[in-house]
């Protein structure tokens, strides 16, 4: 049954995924009566290494406590690493400020944050029927809705740059897309869906000329390689944890600290507050005038154990791992017969993210014929239905890597895929 | 959870293709993006026929022939019988082995007994289905052809 | 040093704490070099069941994946526990639909969500400058701060109820304060700072006269005691995972499944969509339509693990103890010199919480002695700083009990409450 | 971390009352609600007095009275530099142990060293020491007496 693959060259630059795969017990995970679990659904949650989870449990059999303002042990362990955890993501994307980094729940909650920021924002950040909101056509529904939702309730215009043939950006018109009437500027560091990795520089040198804020979306980069925000010369950079070995439950909103003074509140709440009084309130000053109510506590822990993690490892080393992985999958893919890659089909400015179709065999049933040898991919729009849209394809399948990631999967995946074409042939 | 009997309708689909008919129904399947374009022809009582022209999975693509099959020809209170097993089916989460008097109702459709275990591809096999409960709910209520949604 | 405690009778309807302790591993922590643990922060939050840790530890370890769509394995497992999760708290609360059972990150992004629905809501529910907003001053910041934004940005009448000297509402005039202006009344259940419990039945009446909403904070109730949402007659239910027994960064808003159809979104994102063009979108249904992103997946399931433990016991047999055990600490405070209970001095119609003064020795250095001896208390204005004005004072300590709380921790308390005397004495 | 000391300070504090002084500002700790009117006497370049009304926990009373004690007689520059010291000994999050240089600038301050290991009191002992700062600036620059929070 399973084709013997191509002679392989050793790859160059790949990590020690024996060693690394022993701290995900998920990884071990047999399913439908014996079969080894090959999981290449990383770009919708990456699986998650003992050590964060021993983390996790720590905390909750240990110091388990609501933060800020107590006076007992608990409370100050608890504060201690909750704060601690923020030092960690602070470090992490090399934020000039620990004040800079704001918890949310995951990605979509900090890029509404931003919307909603700029909606109710003053002269000159506020977002009205005069101005413009510039995303692309490669965006999340994450960070599509928040903008339609954005634009429908302050009359703003919502623009967007289209997409190449081959899964970039079109930006041969970006002075008519970003103009002076721009008041922000969102978008996406690496596609979910098409892998492609975003030209940051061109894009924000055109922001910052018009006078334009600029968010990135770094969902699919920031557990994949350095992210440095100062570096991205970004306004906000929106990510989520559960996508780079942390807990579900906790993503991150990095904004500039003058704009995070400068900006209102979102949520209202607990925590968020200086002093309240039944007539009016006074907020806390970043990043907790965005953090209404108990936080996710063991959650931001979790995330702190989890940027460890992978900082022990190297995110260049996890780059360059995901790097020969990708390169190999294209290859190895291009051989499949009837196979379309949607997105760049070299691994040159590219996530580890492959969206392809298989003839005219449906998404569906390409993704269930490779769950029954194990493999686990995902299937649809991936969040991004404009792509299929843009590409006349009713949906892909989708594998994608992370540090964990080897070879032998991904001749696994090209073997699935032969099966895949024999059943349906 | 790939039967045979699901291959073979799915390679070789019956009845498809849209022919004339009293009402026409367009289902969509969001979270997929599977389609169908679906049209009824009742001759008074009877199940004159059902055509239809979609794409989508095989399961989805599968099931509006099975549909085809059993209900073309048939009262239309033992087409609704038919529909009603079929939906119980679906909706038992694996939980229905078809027996003798189900296997009766529902011939070549209780193949899909094993879909019902994977929730997301129920509405794949429900979509024609539910196509032709809509369009002849509009066939005898009169209502012209028309686009739903 | 220790006080022998007053013959104690045997307290009716005690559950067998000796068991129940044994679940939680933060019980057995020690504190400040041999000081056992005394915890009595319980309205801050609870602390957690190793029974909840396992099902947190085994979705990590076996079903980790993001939810919906997926056609593999984990993903449905995913599914299933997390959609599992949604009909275990519904029927915890015996809300008709599990459809009305809205996952969010805490009580306070319930709380929020409501403020903002009804901000952009079309008539007759929208709240602009015409209307008015009725919340109480015993509210939790957290139902304080979202309707003040609401009111600053709507332009509509922020009003509410006051207190009596003995700590309940005082709904003397509650014809003036909800009136056919009125949009929406939103107030909490039991008071998170007095401990007093609400009378509903008269305030969801008026609302219903004059065509308001109701929304009810019920943070301090769901843990505690047995919540019906239809016996309860509000539109809309509030509640947060991590003071009843659950994981941090899970929250339940509960709604009246028509409203939950006719309201707008709030977040928008992944999940929420049924189909997305870059020029418009369409929303899926409730509950999924206020889920925007990647939902906090394990922390719901953990949210299900604390309700069937919680329910394993009984919230009936759960408020019976703790109406014990508070009927006995009122008793017992009511002895210790200067003391001044802030809030209602009897158990009927009271939670557990108990908010006091000790002479003008300032709550901090309450806290603090009391931590030396391993004592847990809270100090400050708990987030209803509004109910510190209320009483002239700066601050209160809160002592507040839960289904694992002690006689013997009453009797600390007292205890130390004297050292914290003789030590400022 | 209640040094007799400091319970001693908080008990019979030192040069509590407001008294004549060239500027007057009024701190609050939100989280807390302790509160501080604090008065700067300066005579030339000599702290002339310090002189203050609040309330608060035993640190925050106690750190004024100490204040108090070590501020008041002192060269402006001495005395800014036993606020520095103070800043640091409290920010060190229980890592400094006082030595013996320390102890002859701080005197009965260093009791406070303890707290310094309770992040949630570091802001109840500062409170004074933030306020006196405060004040001396605008005593300085000769603004009128006025409140900040
Ligand atoms: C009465 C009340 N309402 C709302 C909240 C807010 O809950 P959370 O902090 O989990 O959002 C709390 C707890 O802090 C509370 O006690
Ligand atoms: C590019 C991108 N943006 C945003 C998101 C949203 O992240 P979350 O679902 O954690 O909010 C995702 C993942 O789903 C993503 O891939």
């Amino acid at each position: 049954m399973t084709l013997p693959p191509p002679t392989r060259r050793p790859l160059p630059g790949l990590l020690d995924t024996e060693a690394i795969r022993k701290d995900f017990p998920a990884l071990d995970r047999v399913v439908h009566d014996g079969k080894k679990l090959v999981y290449l659904d990383n770009a919708a949650t990456s699986q998650k290494p003992r050590q964060v989870l021993d983390v996790l449990n720590a905390y909750y059999e240990r110091s388990n406590a609501n933060v800020h303002r107590g006076v007992h042990v608990l409370a100050e362990e608890a504060t201690a690493l909750y704060e601690g955890a923020r030092d960690k993501v602070a470090a992490f994307v090399n934020a000039p400020s620990r004040d800079e980094v704001i918890f949310t729940k995951n990605a979509s909650e900090s890029l509404n944050l931003v919307a909603n920021m700029l909606g109710w924002a003053d002269e000159p950040y506020r977002v009205d029927r005069d101005t413009e909101i510039v995303i692309t056509e490669m965006e999340h529904h994450s960070n599509i809705v928040p903008w339609q939702l954005l634009s429908q309730r302050t009359g703003a215009t919502l623009k967007w740059f289209g997409l190449t043939d081959d899964g970039r950006l079109d930006l041969s018109d970006i002075e008519q897309v970003i103009t002076e009437k721009t008041k922000i500027v969102s978008f996406v560091l690496v596609s979910n869906i098409l892998g492609t990795v975003n030209p940051v520089e061109a894009i924000v040198r055109r922001a910052q000329d018009v006078g334009a804020l600029v968010l990135v979306d770094a969902s699919q980069a920031a557990p994949h390689m350095a992210l440095d925000v100062q570096a991205l010369g970004a306004d906000f950079v929106a990510f989520t944890g559960h996508k780079m070995v942390g807990p579900t439950g906790i993503g991150v909103l990095w904004g500039r600290q003058e704009l995070l003074e400068d900006l209102p509140p979102f949520l209202g709440g607990g925590e968020m507050i200086e002093t309240v009084s039944m007539h009016s309130s006074t907020y806390a000053p970043a990043p907790h005038k965005f953090e209404a109510g108990t936080p996710p506590i063991a959650q931001a822990i979790g995330l702190g154990a989890a940027v460890d993690y992978l900082t022990a490892i190297g995110m260049d080393k996890i780059a360059a791992h995901e790097h020969a992985l990708t390169e190999y999958a294209l290859e190895r893919l291009r051989d499949v017969p009837s196979l379309r890659i949607i997105g760049p089909d070299t691994a040159q400015d590219r996530g580890s993210a492959i969206s392809f179709t298989l003839g005219d065999i449906h998404p569906h049933d390409v993704g269930q014929v490779l769950d029954e040898q194990g493999i686990a991919v995902r299937v649809g729009h991936h969040c991004a239905r404009p792509v299929c849209l843009r590409y006349g394809i009713p949906a892909t399948t989708r594998a994608s890597f992370y540090l964990y990631s080897t070879p032998a999967e991904v001749d696994a995946l090209v073997d699935g895929l032969e099966q895949v074409r024999n059943f349906f042939g | 959870m790939y039967q045979d009997v699901i291959l073979d309708h799915y390679k070789h689909p019956h009845g498809r293709g849209l022919r004339e008919g009293q009402a026409e129904v367009h289902h969509v399947n969001p979270t997929c993006g599977d389609e169908i374009t679906l049209r009824v022809r009742m001759d008074g009582e009877v199940v004159g026929d059902v055509s239809y022209e979609g794409q989508g999975c095989s399961i989805s693509q599968a099931s509006a022939s099975v549909l085809n099959d059993l209900l073309v020809g048939k009262e239309l209170a033992e087409a609704r019988k038919i529909q009603e097993t079929f939906l119980e089916l679906m909706q038992s989460r694996g939980q229905i082995e078809p027996d003798d008097a189900m296997e009766e109702v529902l011939e070549d459709a209780v193949a899909f007994a094993g879909v019902s275990k994977y929730p997301a591809r129920v509405k794949c096999a429900l979509l024609s289905w539910m196509a032709w409960k809509d369009a002849t709910a509009q066939a005898l209520s009169g209502t012209t052809p028309e686009e739903t949604a």
